[in-house]
């Protein structure tokens, strides 16, 4: 058991991490691309057309992946934040901060795409509908904590300040998600109606599971390789920096 | 197989601007930050070998 | 026990010495709900729809705007090295300091908001309805606030970056406190929202304190 | 009383200084000297725990600091370069605050006292934004007077005040070591406040 | 000449110095103007025939946020003092800071309106009059703004009263502002509010750095 | 050049001083001396035209102040007790953008050799924020090295520096009066500028 423990903290350590996360992004990027394929292959070359929206339902295979991951990428930031609070350890702000970018992209994405979704299918870019609302505001969010973060310039206090706003915004999350729902559905608005297909195809199920492993995959990837720029960044005054190969060259 | 030509296929049913936005726009994405991440790598890789040059020149 | 007393009093102190500022934040509030009948057209049936909406969001943006003299002040003048430094625990203090907020800036917004419901040609009832949500709803915003202004803390533009922290917040207590006293305009009663703004009240002024305090100490560093 | 042992600060990039020990005991002050930027704020802010500590010890009784955290802060008092003291509110009730976030009530004799002592005689009820540079650092002086704190740790006191307030300070300093008290301070000035003290350097 | 273009750049580059200064105000009105939403309701109807008076408002809470920062911090710490002593004339060098304002919060609030303007379902030739109400209204709220600025300077408490001071003289630019909206979406043109804009922009470019100097000599003293 | 005559100053119902004359002619120094709340602060002030005179009259070169405004201001170079320094701009852009406000665009060069001088090598490029007390000071004070201003008006110019620093200022100082110029500043510190000077004692 200690002994575990004691491995974990190895990891921890970003002068451990450096070569691990570079061994290991290439991979990641590499299932990125083939699962992205695969989907994309699956979605507009496989699935039928949808019997009540056409082509149009095709914005499915990013959006659902783009909205789920926005949400889930919160969650373990979230996550990071509570590790560095409780163990102080250097390498959790460092993820936090990789991770933060590529999650307000992916909210970007979502409201980019539901807006290019609704347009068609409900005749309007943008409806007030509970979910659309908490996407809008769980993108504030992210700005904010990205804001945040950006604004304080020492490192360490950055760090810290952002793993507090974190937590008190996953803490809030959920609060938010339930309020709007309820706001939304006491008085609906009478123009608009949600209009899902009933039943999934099963060929569309899975394209829309191969994009949003795509995502996944993506995901990690990049905020893999962004945590090494910034560890090469923070831990510029180190020797074992100076020391690395990529550096001496 | 859904589509007879290309030209349908680019089409997508009378939905190319929403259908073809949605996945444009995220590919653009996915390729931009990737590389806006590397010029960063880039960056700090620069300035950390000049900074160790002139720590060299100083002794 | 009396540092805590201190702090409120001061607070308070200080709030009458610089006159205006209770008034002034009031009439924010006074001015934003009256901007809005001028921007949108005087239809007094829009109007009565769109009230509750606007009083609070106006009592929200007021609730705000004072928030970002609430930490910073003390911390330019070291105040808040003293207060770290006093032998009373700082979450402590900064209760306190949140509470004092709240009587110099939440309590006069609930008083005025049925005088500025009228406008709106709201009823009696929904008129309470409108004070009942704001007495439950702005300690809330006091305390979420204290968190974002503590975090903004010595950041040059704090003010605006404050605003983007802790609207999205804001937003439950917005539904809810609006949602309240629509709900008793429209007849299906307003005691759903009402329990859970003070629910949310209750939960954030166990927490509130905390989170603002560690943030406070990460200022100070 | 206080055993401060290979203290290291780094700020930024740059490491300040490193393997700072030095100890005070009762009635003895210690007077810290460096050119600007050395790094003395910075030392004081770690004594009084508002800045982390890159390593090192600070011991206070015996105990290291982060342990008994209150009992120490009970007997700390901290006077930066901002002497907290709020522009709207009066010299007297400046002092009355100051005291009560120490955990002390001051009743008003005790604190028109610590002002007359300091000179401010005649400017009690006036706002502080009308005081003079000095004469708001002597506001923020008095504290000294009315506080029971063992251990002193002043940033720069000597600064904006004139000869006569110099003396003045020295002497209320000196009176406290005579009590058993301890007085920790930077200045750019040369002071003379008895054999039972040192001066510390830092940096070159 | 040299002395107010190094009071713009200096003005610009502590903007992107404080990086998020910039986009923290585009942000609140954004935020402000979706908050609305959230406290009226849903439905597209009403939302549509709110939505000039609510961006409006967004726009004109945006940009007099960021106001108390225009002379504040040069107060403090005695540029002001060395400006007033320049030999370049102040009201100049005031002039300079106003126009650098108006790039920093002004312009990326014209340029953001319309998207915002999505949300509330306005046709593209609804938005085209918004961004050009904007366009011609918001220079008018930052020489409006720097009066109200330069009279509060010094004075604590002076964000609230800064905002008490300038909104009622920002009524105007809300009424034409969003008037002309309005005016285009019920199809009347909007040409006769948008020169009565234009025309009150233009009166204030001219007297309101004159009246600022004013104010700023006084809070000098 | 700059002629002071019967000055007297108010502030809220205080009379701070009256009758104060002096006179500086090119080359010479005055050294305003006075207990803390006397009114020298007010005093600068009041001859840069920042504060309103109660009453007496002030001449440069001759002529009333109120009436040459323009060029006065050209020849005037005030540093008081805030130091117009931007806690966010690094000490060059600092230093720079004060010299543009003076009306001169200054090169890289100066300003670097002027930072330099006051010992700020290796701190050009740090957000001021980031200085110490004493090092934002001298950012301020790098000024003098840059202007071309005949009169220096100094409040408390050697507060918070150190020793070096302090003797580095007085040399800046005399080049200046040998040049030609004109220094009235405050201090509490005795200072040895040379003979073309005195002091003047505010107050009792
Ligand atoms: C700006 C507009 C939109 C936003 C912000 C948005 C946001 C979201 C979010 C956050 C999710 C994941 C939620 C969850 O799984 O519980 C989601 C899923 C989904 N969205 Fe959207 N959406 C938008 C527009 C649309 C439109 C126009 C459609 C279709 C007409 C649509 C169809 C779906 C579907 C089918 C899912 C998968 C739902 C599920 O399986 O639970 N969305 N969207
Ligand atoms: N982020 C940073 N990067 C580089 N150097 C920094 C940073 N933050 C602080 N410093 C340096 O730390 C030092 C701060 O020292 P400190 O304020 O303790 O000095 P001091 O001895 O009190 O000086 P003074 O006599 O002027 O008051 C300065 O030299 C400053 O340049
Ligand atoms: N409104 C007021 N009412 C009464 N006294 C006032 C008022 N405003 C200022 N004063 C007095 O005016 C004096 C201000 O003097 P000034 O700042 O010029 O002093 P100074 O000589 O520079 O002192 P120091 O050496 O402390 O810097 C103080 O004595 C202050 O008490
Ligand atoms: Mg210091
Ligand atoms: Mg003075």
């Amino acid at each position: 058991m200690n002994n575990r423990l004691i491995n974990w903290f190895k990891f921890a350590s970003p002068q451990s991490f450096y070569p691990l996360a570079g061994r290991l992004w290439p991979w990641f990027a590499a299932l990125a691309a083939i699962f992205c394929l695969a989907g994309l292959w699956l979605g507009f070359f496989v699935a039928p057309t949808d019997a009540q929206q056409g082509e149009g339902y095709r914005i499915i295979f990013v959006h659902v992946a783009a909205s789920w991951m926005s949400m889930f990428i919160y969650c373990v930031i979230a996550f990071w934040a509570a590790i560095g609070i409780v163990f102080n350890t250097r390498l959790s702000g460092m993820m936090t901060s990789a991770l933060a970018p590529t999650g307000a992209l992916f909210a970007f994405l979502s409201l980019w795409t539901g807006a290019l979704w609704g347009k068609p299918m409900w005749g309007a870019w943008w409806v007030w509908d509970a979910r659309l609302t908490s996407e809008l505001i769980l993108f504030f969010l992210y700005l904010g904590f990205i804001a945040l973060t950006a604004a304080i310039d020492d490192p360490r206090r950055a760090d810290r300040a952002g793993a507090i706003l974190a937590l008190v915004g996953v803490v809030n999350i959920p609060v938010i998600y339930f309020s709007v729902k309820w706001w939304n559905t006491l008085h609906q608005g009478a123009s608009v109606s949600l209009t899902r297909a009933p039943s999934m195809a099963q060929t569309m199920l899975w394209g829309m599971l191969l994009m949003a492993l795509a995502f996944w995959m993506y995901a990690i990837a990049i905020a893999l390789y962004r945590v090494r720029v910034i560890i090469l960044e923070r831990e510029r005054h180190t020797t074992w920096v100076a020391d690395l190969p990529e550096i001496k060259a | 197989m859904n589509w007879n030509s290309p030209a349908e296929f680019f089409a997508m049913g009378g939905y190319a601007l929403y259908v073809w936005g949605s996945f444009g726009v995220t590919a653009l994405c996915m390729i931009v930050e990737p590389l806006l991440a590397r010029k960063r790598r880039c960056d700090a890789v620069n300035s950390l070998r000049r900074e160790i040059a002139a720590n060299k020149e100083d002794q | 026990m009396s540092a805590l007393w201190a702090v409120i009093r001061r607070d308070l102190l200080l709030a009458m010495r610089r006159k205006s500022e209770v008034l002034t934040a009031l009439f924010f509030f006074a001015i934003v709900s009256s901007l809005f009948p001028l921007g949108i057209g005087p239809e007094p049936d829009m109007l009565r729809k769109i009230a509750p909406g606007v009083l609070w969001v106006g009592a929200l943006l007021a609730a705000m705007l004072s928030l970002n003299r609430l930490f910073a002040a003390d911390h330019q003048d070291g105040t808040l090295e003293q207060m770290a430094l006093s032998p009373t625990p700082l979450a402590l203090l900064v209760s306190s300091k949140v509470l004092a907020h709240w009587l110099v800036s939440g309590l006069p917004l609930v008083l005025l908001a049925p005088v500025l419901g009228l406008q709106f040609d709201l009823s009696p009832r929904s008129l309470a309805v409108l004070m009942i949500s704001l007495l439950l709803g702005t300690p809330l915003l006091s305390l979420i606030g204290a968190i974002g202004a503590a975090l903004t803390l010595g950041i040059r533009g704090g003010g605006v970056l404050l605003s983007l922290l802790v609207l999205p917040l804001y937003v439950p207590a917005l539904i809810f406190g609006a949602g309240a006293v629509e709900a008793d305009i429209s007849g299906l009663g307003a005691g759903g929202h009402l329990s859970l703004l003070a629910a949310l009240t209750v939960l954030a002024g166990f927490f509130a304190p905390w989170a603002a305090t560690a943030a406070l100490r990460i200022a100070l560093e | 009383m206080l055993t401060v042992a290979n203290l290291a600060c780094v700020r930024g990039e740059r490491r300040l200084f490193e393997d700072v020990s030095f100890s005070l005991e009762q009635g003895q002050w210690l007077h810290l000297e460096g050119e600007n930027g050395a790094g003395k704020t910075s030392l004081l802010r770690i004594v009084c725990g508002l800045l982390h500590k890159e390593s090192g010890e600070i011991c206070w009784a015996g105990r290291p600091v982060a342990e008994s955290d209150d009992e120490y802060r009970a007997d700390l008092l901290y006077l930066g370069h901002a002497g907290a003291i709020k522009e709207e509110l009066t010299a007297l009730e400046n002092l009355r605050i100051a005291a009560a976030l120490g955990g002390r009530k001051l009743d008003e004799t005790a604190a028109f006292a610590a002002l007359r002592r300091l000179g401010l005689k005649g400017r009690e009820d006036l706002p502080a934004r009308f005081l003079s540079q000095g004469q708001k650092r002597r506001v923020a002086l008095a504290r000294l007077l009315t506080s029971r704190a063992k251990l002193w740790v002043l940033d720069e006191p000597f600064v904006a005040l004139d000869v006569r307030a110099v003396d003045e300070l020295c002497s209320i300093i000196a009176e406290h070591l005579r009590g058993g008290g301890m007085a920790l301070f930077t200045s750019h000035q040369a002071v003379n406040l008895g054999a039972a003290g040192r001066k510390l350097r830092l940096g070159p």
